[in-house]
């Protein structure tokens, strides 16, 4: 699906920006973006609930099917479970004893066999998502619109649900288009992933360049990138001038990346070649315990870094002097 | 839908049906004789208007004292209401649908056989003034509309302000006040609007329980409605509607003010 | 804690006040003066003077409300010092309302005067719902009134006895428009001829309707022979012999009637309308002035005329009573007196209100109110009282008419 | 120390628990008020007119015994049975007629924007108009020699007022159901319009993301979901026209017998001994409307039991 130049206005306030955006068959695009970006102005766009001011959507054969799902499950409350699956195949006219068969053998792959004669407020939420997908999914979409679909269920069932629909996507090929928020969601499914800011787009990549290559202190800071700080900065601490090019003037690193260096401990010299490197010192301002260990927000002068710490062994005390080394080659580099 | 022009054509035609009528009534109580085919009379003549408010005609007396009962009865649909509707719309308890049935009786039920029971309770009832006697009947009428409409916008809030507000230590008048009535406002208008239109419109309620003594307007109308003369009649029904008019733009231009100072506040 | 107050306080008073309506509150009202029977004319105005009288009456006419609002209160005011309030009501609702206060044993009601005649008077005095005989109380009763006539005796074939005095008399006419047809029917049978030659431009208002009753009246008048019988005691066999040919007749008629008789109109208020509109081309009317009184308001066309059968058309008198627990049983009777005045009588007989013939015997009046009387003009289409008084039948009893009119119902209106 | 914090939080516990019970009480007791009012004036009415329909002393009947149900019984006739079948069949066309006008007004005006506001407060109009009145404005336009019939003639499709078809005192009921429409419809309208709105603004999205065209959308989902709210309505409609004499008195042709108009002949005309059958006509009428509610009800009860919950 081809979007070119696409722009739509609600009530003359232009909530997208002649955007432009192609989306391969079989894929998987992510669009994140803050609240307000017109994320889901550009979902009911291409779904056609919205009629575009200008530009327009083309598709790789001729004409595209959508299918949208909203956050909310949104089950039509007087029908039941079977029926609201059914609905799509209603609306396109297939007979009552054909379409009860095909959303029948439809609920298996949503492992909603017993549910089928259930109402929507007898099932739980996880429940009633899956519904609500499978009805988009049973009419076959080319392209499969998720708005934030799974925010309001708790962390395991997401995982759960993300993964059982990246299996559906892999098995029937659809392509999704899916706006989240969750970062961690973005990650593990996206083959793109794309930045929306007040109706444009900002950057378009695969994962792992979104976080490497911010386009803009903006996007990173949208991203949530620990640890950033301007050239200038990291030339204060490194106490040279950094070989970069004139346009890379910010750059953040990964918390993991930061390294404590115990007082006692030497630096280890094991042969293996050093890079670059920095030491910086500072104290211990927080404590936050994480998966791995702990997060530690540092004071240095009057900047403050984040590091984690791996192993819960060694609980680190407030206001404890610390030092840190930083790995040049760790940091990333992007421009404002 | 159907077609757009089937759609609007038919839109026009209910339109007409419910807009036309008037006409006539306009044009019948500025003439006295106007046949069979005239589209418009020949004769024009305002004697009909000068009858209204001349002392025979009654239209002030007739006028004010409606509005005294119906704004005596829209008080006691305030006072009644509004605790039975929040009860009936935040609370569970068995024999609620019976509850509720019988508040919302008089709708289903044709209350002409009610009223004809309250023949007795009017005699009993003397000893109040006119007014809250008479309002007393009219609110049995309009009751069901208030509490309906109030209610329907009590189960759209829920009940989560509620709890919030009661959390954050607001007794149950502040929690009503600063809370529940802006959101009640939109169906409070519309049940206010309902209650005084009904009243003001009721005639043997009005009848029964002031015996007839109670001058509103439509016992000052009605003696005429049988009477033939269609030059007063109309007269009359436009002095009718008057006020109705009046309080239907009225309404719509509350509830616009509420609806602007809503969307300024969320803003 | 402050709103439970309040529901605590609205649910005391609702049980104040529930206990109030169970309990007897006849302490709340005051007995009125039975005494006032007796008491003599001069005691009684001056009893009356500074007080208010509650007039209930039909309020369907505006020349009628005019008359009481505009010319009588004043006067009345003026003279007596009372003051005049009209309540507009249809007779069979105050006497509904008035039976109810009487079960309930309430002794003072609201009503001071009544405009009744007929079926409603006759159940009012029978369920004893009027005050008492009154009429030789008044003055202008015993002065100006025949006393010894039947019209005055009787109402509907009902003794009266001194329980309502006369107001007025009025007589059934028909009214054609001059300019559509010349020479109108002078009998039931001219009328069937000509409703067969002039198809769909007649018809009469269904019975119940108090017009229409009359007219059916008519035709049983037309048909019988014994019509005298009828003005008797009630007799179902009577009316049982009679009532076919009744409705033979009008049967007859109606396939030419408006509408082809699938309809007829609901009252006379829409047989006007009917008329004004040219719809029919002849309309009647329980009442001799109406006719000229809606040509000179401009409603009825100008060459509107009215006519009377030859062998007569009915006639009766509406009356004014007093009901048992009547407030103000003074100012009642003074109102009543004051009615009864030649002054006022005289009034009520000019077109500019009313139009209607006097209740007065018109010997009894003085030269000068002879003369006043000689010189009203009663309206182009109304008949000379020569005319009408010739033409007079009287009206028969009110079980008769009931039972027309249900039988009207089965046998005419269902058909 | 700590044993004594337990115990005042527990104290508070306790308290707060307390309260929460009182206040659900308290709003309960809210409900009392309202309810004694309707119970005493309305239910009480009515069974103080059912007393008068059942044992009326004027009623001496001939055999000189007391019959207590006589005015049912000389109610027991084919005649009475057709003015009911009239009555009910009237108001069931009235109730359905403005049902499904209203609902398809309602969803016109809910689709359109803010310019076609003043339709709106053209159909709110009627509201307020007596029934009575109403009947009069309707007789003036739609009668033969009415102004419609005037605006035929001016424009030549007619050459006599009898050309002009008969649309009051018609044989049908037709001026009486166009009557009662010219008040239902919009009641009808101002009852549903805010459930219709806030139904399209809910569904609307979802049923098209789906692929279903406005009309299916209406069809499939909001009139199912509107049903009870909808019936409900018509259910009023039909329970004050089965009720109300002033539009047939008026308007219905002679021939056409509806209840309310015959029991209020009954009341007014024909003598107080009859009365108790005006009021036992009127009983009839209620209990045919209670039976028809409590019919819908059940069936909606049955609804929910099968798990649907709309509200």
């Amino acid at each position: 699906m081809h979007l070119d130049q696409v722009t739509i206005k609600i009530h003359q306030d232009s909530i997208i920006n002649s955007l432009s955006l192609s989306i391969h068959p079989g894929e998987i695009f992510v669009l994140m973006g803050p609240s307000g970006s017109g994320k889901t102005t550009l979902l009911k766009g291409i779904a056609g609930l919205l009629s575009l001011t200008s530009g327009r959507i083309s598709w790789e054969n001729g004409i595209g099917t959508t299918g949208l799902v909203f956050q909310e499950p949104r089950l039509f409350p007087h029908l039941t479970v079977l029926e609201n699956i059914a609905f799509g195949l209603r609306v396109q006219g297939v007979a009552t004893k054909e379409r009860r068969l095909q959303a029948g053998n439809f609920l298996k792959s949503l492992q909603l066999e017993n549910l089928g004669n259930r109402y929507p407020h007898q099932l739980s939420g996880g429940q009633q998502q899956r519904v609500s997908l499978g009805r988009a999914l049973i009419l076959n979409p080319d392209l499969l619109l998720l708005d934030e679909p799974f925010a309001s269920l708790d962390t395991s069932l997401r995982e759960d649900l993300i993964s059982w629909l990246y299996q559906l996507q892999r098995r029937l090929g659809f392509s999704i288009l899916w706006v989240t928020h969750y970062i961690d969601e973005a990650l593990s499914i996206a083959d793109r992933i794309g930045i929306i800011f007040e109706g444009k787009l900002q950057q378009i990549g695969n994962p792992s360049e979104i976080f490497q290559q911010p386009d803009s202190e903006k996007i990173a800071h949208f991203l949530s990138l620990p640890n950033r700080f301007s050239k200038q900065q990291w030339q204060n601490w490194f106490q040279r001038d950094l070989p970069l090019p004139q346009t890379l003037n910010r750059g953040w690193i990964d918390s993991n990346h930061l390294q404590i260096i115990d007082e006692e401990s030497q630096l280890p010299s094991n042969g293996i070649k050093e890079g670059l490197y920095s030491i910086i010192s500072g104290f211990i301002m927080k404590v936050k315990p994480n998966r791995e260990g702990y997060t530690l927000t540092i004071q240095s002068n009057s900047e403050t870094l984040e590091v984690s710490t791996i192993g819960w062994s060694k609980v680190p005390a407030l206001q404890e002097s610390i030092k840190i080394k930083i790995m040049f080659e760790h940091i990333y580099w992007y421009s404002e | 839908m159907v077609k757009k022009p089937l759609e609007i054509t038919l839109i026009g035609i209910l339109t007409l049906f419910i807009l036309l009528p008037f006409i006539p009534l306009v044009i019948w109580s500025f003439t006295k004789h106007w046949p069979w085919p005239l589209l418009m009379p020949e004769n024009w003549t305002i004697e009909s208007w000068t009858y209204l408010f001349s002392i025979s005609g009654r239209a002030f007396e007739g006028i004010l004292n409606s509005f005294i009962v119906a704004a005596i009865a829209l008080l006691g649909n305030i006072v009644l209401g509004i605790p039975a509707a929040r009860a009936l719309a935040q609370n569970e308890f068995i024999g609620k649908n019976i509850v509720f049935s019988i508040l919302l009786a008089p709708l289903f039920i044709p209350y002409t056989i009610s009223i004809i029971g309250m023949h007795d309770f009017a005699l009993r009832l003397d000893f109040l003034n006119d007014y809250v006697s008479t309002a007393i009947a009219h609110i049995l009428v309009t009751l069901p509309y208030f509490v309906a409409t109030i209610w329907f916008q009590y189960r759209l809030m829920g009940k989560k302000l509620n709890e919030a507000a009661s959390i954050l230590g607001a007794n149950e008048w502040k929690i009503f006040l600063w809370i529940e009535f802006p959101l009640l406002v939109p169906s409070f208008l519309l049940g206010s609007f309902l209650v005084l239109v009904v009243s003001y419109s009721q005639y043997l309620p009005t009848w029964i329980m002031s015996g007839g003594t109670l001058l509103t307007l439509p016992l000052v109308i009605f003696p005429y409605a049988n009477s033939g003369n269609s030059s007063i009649v109309s007269a009359y029904s436009l002095l009718f509607f008057a006020p109705i008019l009046l309080l239907l733009i009225i309404y719509f231009l509350l509830l616009r003010i509420n609806n602007r100072k809503n969307t300024n506040e969320s803003r | 804690m402050k709103k439970s107050r309040c529901i605590n306080s609205i649910l005391i008073m609702l049980i104040l006040f529930l206990s109030a309506c169970t309990s007897d509150n006849k302490n709340e009202t005051k007995p009125i003066d039975k005494n006032i029977l007796t008491s003599d004319w001069k005691g009684i105005k001056d009893n009356a003077r500074g007080t208010k009288v509650n007039f209930f009456m039909w309020g369907g006419d505006e020349g009628i409300n005019k008359y009481i609002d505009e010319w009588v209160a004043p006067r009345l005011k003026e003279k007596y010092n009372v003051e005049l309030k009209r309540y507009p009501m249809d007779a069979t609702e105050f006497i509904n309302k008035l039976m109810t206060e009487k079960k309930a044993n309430k002794t003072s009601g609201e009503m001071d005067v009544l405009w009744i005649n007929g079926e409603n008077f006759k159940i009012a005095k029978q369920e004893g719902l009027l005050l008492g005989p009154f009429t030789e109380k008044l003055p202008n009763f015993q002065n100006y009134v025949d006393t010894e006539s039947d019209d005055i005796k009787y109402d509907f074939g009902f003794p009266i006895e001194g329980y309502e005095a006369p107001w007025g008399k009025v007589q059934f006419v028909f009214a054609y428009d001059s300019s559509k047809m010349t020479n109108p029917p002078k009998s039931i049978s001219e009328l069937k001829d000509w409703v067969k030659k002039n198809p769909g431009k007649f018809t009469y208002p269904a019975p119940p309707d108090f017009t229409g009753s009359a007219f059916v009246r008519h035709v049983l008048h037309y048909q019988t022979e014994n019509y005298k019988a009828f003005l008797n005691d009630y007799d179902e066999a009577l009316i049982d012999n009679e009532d076919d040919k009744v409705w033979k007749v009008l049967n007859e008629m109606k396939p030419y009637l408006w509408r082809e008789g699938k309809s007829y109109p609901q009252s006379i208020a829409q047989l006007k309308q009917l008329y004004k509109n040219g719809e029919v081309w002849m309309t009647m009317g329980y009442d001799e002035a109406n006719a000229s009184n809606l040509i000179k308001s401009g409603e009825f066309p100008d060459t509107t005329r009215t006519f009377v059968f030859d062998k007569g058309t009915l006639a009766n008198s509406h009356f004014l009573a007093i009901p048992y627990n009547a407030p103000n049983a003074n100012g009642a009777l003074v109102l009543i007196d004051y009615l009864l005045s030649p002054e006022a009588q005289l009034k009520k007989m000019d077109l500019e209100y009313w139009g209607e013939t006097m209740s007065l015997s018109v010997d009894k009046l003085s030269d000068e109110d002879k003369k006043v009387m000689e010189s009203i003009d009663r309206g182009k289409a109304t008949l000379s009282q020569d005319e009408l008084s010739n033409h007079r039948i009287p009206e028969i009893g009110a079980e008769y008419v009931q039972w027309l009119e249900r039988g009207w119902i089965e046998n005419v209106g269902k058909k | 120390m700590s044993n004594g914090l337990n115990e005042d939080g527990l104290k508070m516990w306790e308290k707060n628990r307390l309260r929460v019970q009182l206040n659900s009480y308290k709003g309960l007791l809210g409900i009392l008020p309202a309810l004694l009012f309707m119970l005493f004036f309305f239910i009480g009415g009515s069974f103080h007119a059912l007393c008068l329909s059942i044992g009326s002393s004027h009623q001496i009947s001939l055999l000189g015994e007391e019959d207590l149900l006589w005015a049912y019984k000389e109610l027991m006739n084919p005649s009475f049975f057709q003015s009911v079948a009239v009555s009910v069949g009237i108001a069931a066309a009235v109730a359905v007629l403005s049902g499904i006008i209203g609902l398809l007004t309602a969803i016109f005006l809910a689709t359109k924007s803010a310019r076609w506001k003043w339709l709106h407060i053209i159909f709110q109009l009627p509201i307020g108009i007596p029934h009575l009145l109403a009947a009069y404005l309707l007789i003036q336009v739609f009668m033969q020699s009415g102004w419609y019939s005037r605006i035929a003639y001016y424009f030549g499709w007619i050459d006599k007022l009898e050309e002009f078809p008969v649309l009051v005192h018609d044989e049908w009921g037709i001026g009486v159901l166009l009557a009662y429409m010219w008040k239902e419809v919009p009641f009808i309208v101002l009852l549903i319009y805010p459930f219709i709105l806030k139904l399209i603004s809910d569904w609307r999205d979802q049923a098209r993301a789906l692929g279903s065209t406005f009309s299916q959308t209406v069809r499939w989902v909001i009139i199912p979901i509107l049903l009870p709210m909808w019936v409900g309505g018509m259910w009023v409609v039909f329970a004050f026209t089965l009720g109300a004499y002033e539009i047939p008195a008026l308007i219905a042709s002679t021939s056409f017998r509806s209840i309310p108009v015959e029991a209020f002949h009954e009341y007014s005309q024909f003598g107080l001994e009859r009365q108790p059958i005006a009021i036992a006509m009127n009983v009839v009428l209620a209990v045919i409307s209670l039976l028809v509610g409590s019919l819908l009800i059940y069936m909606q009860m049955d609804w929910y039991k099968r798990g649907r919950r709309v509200w």
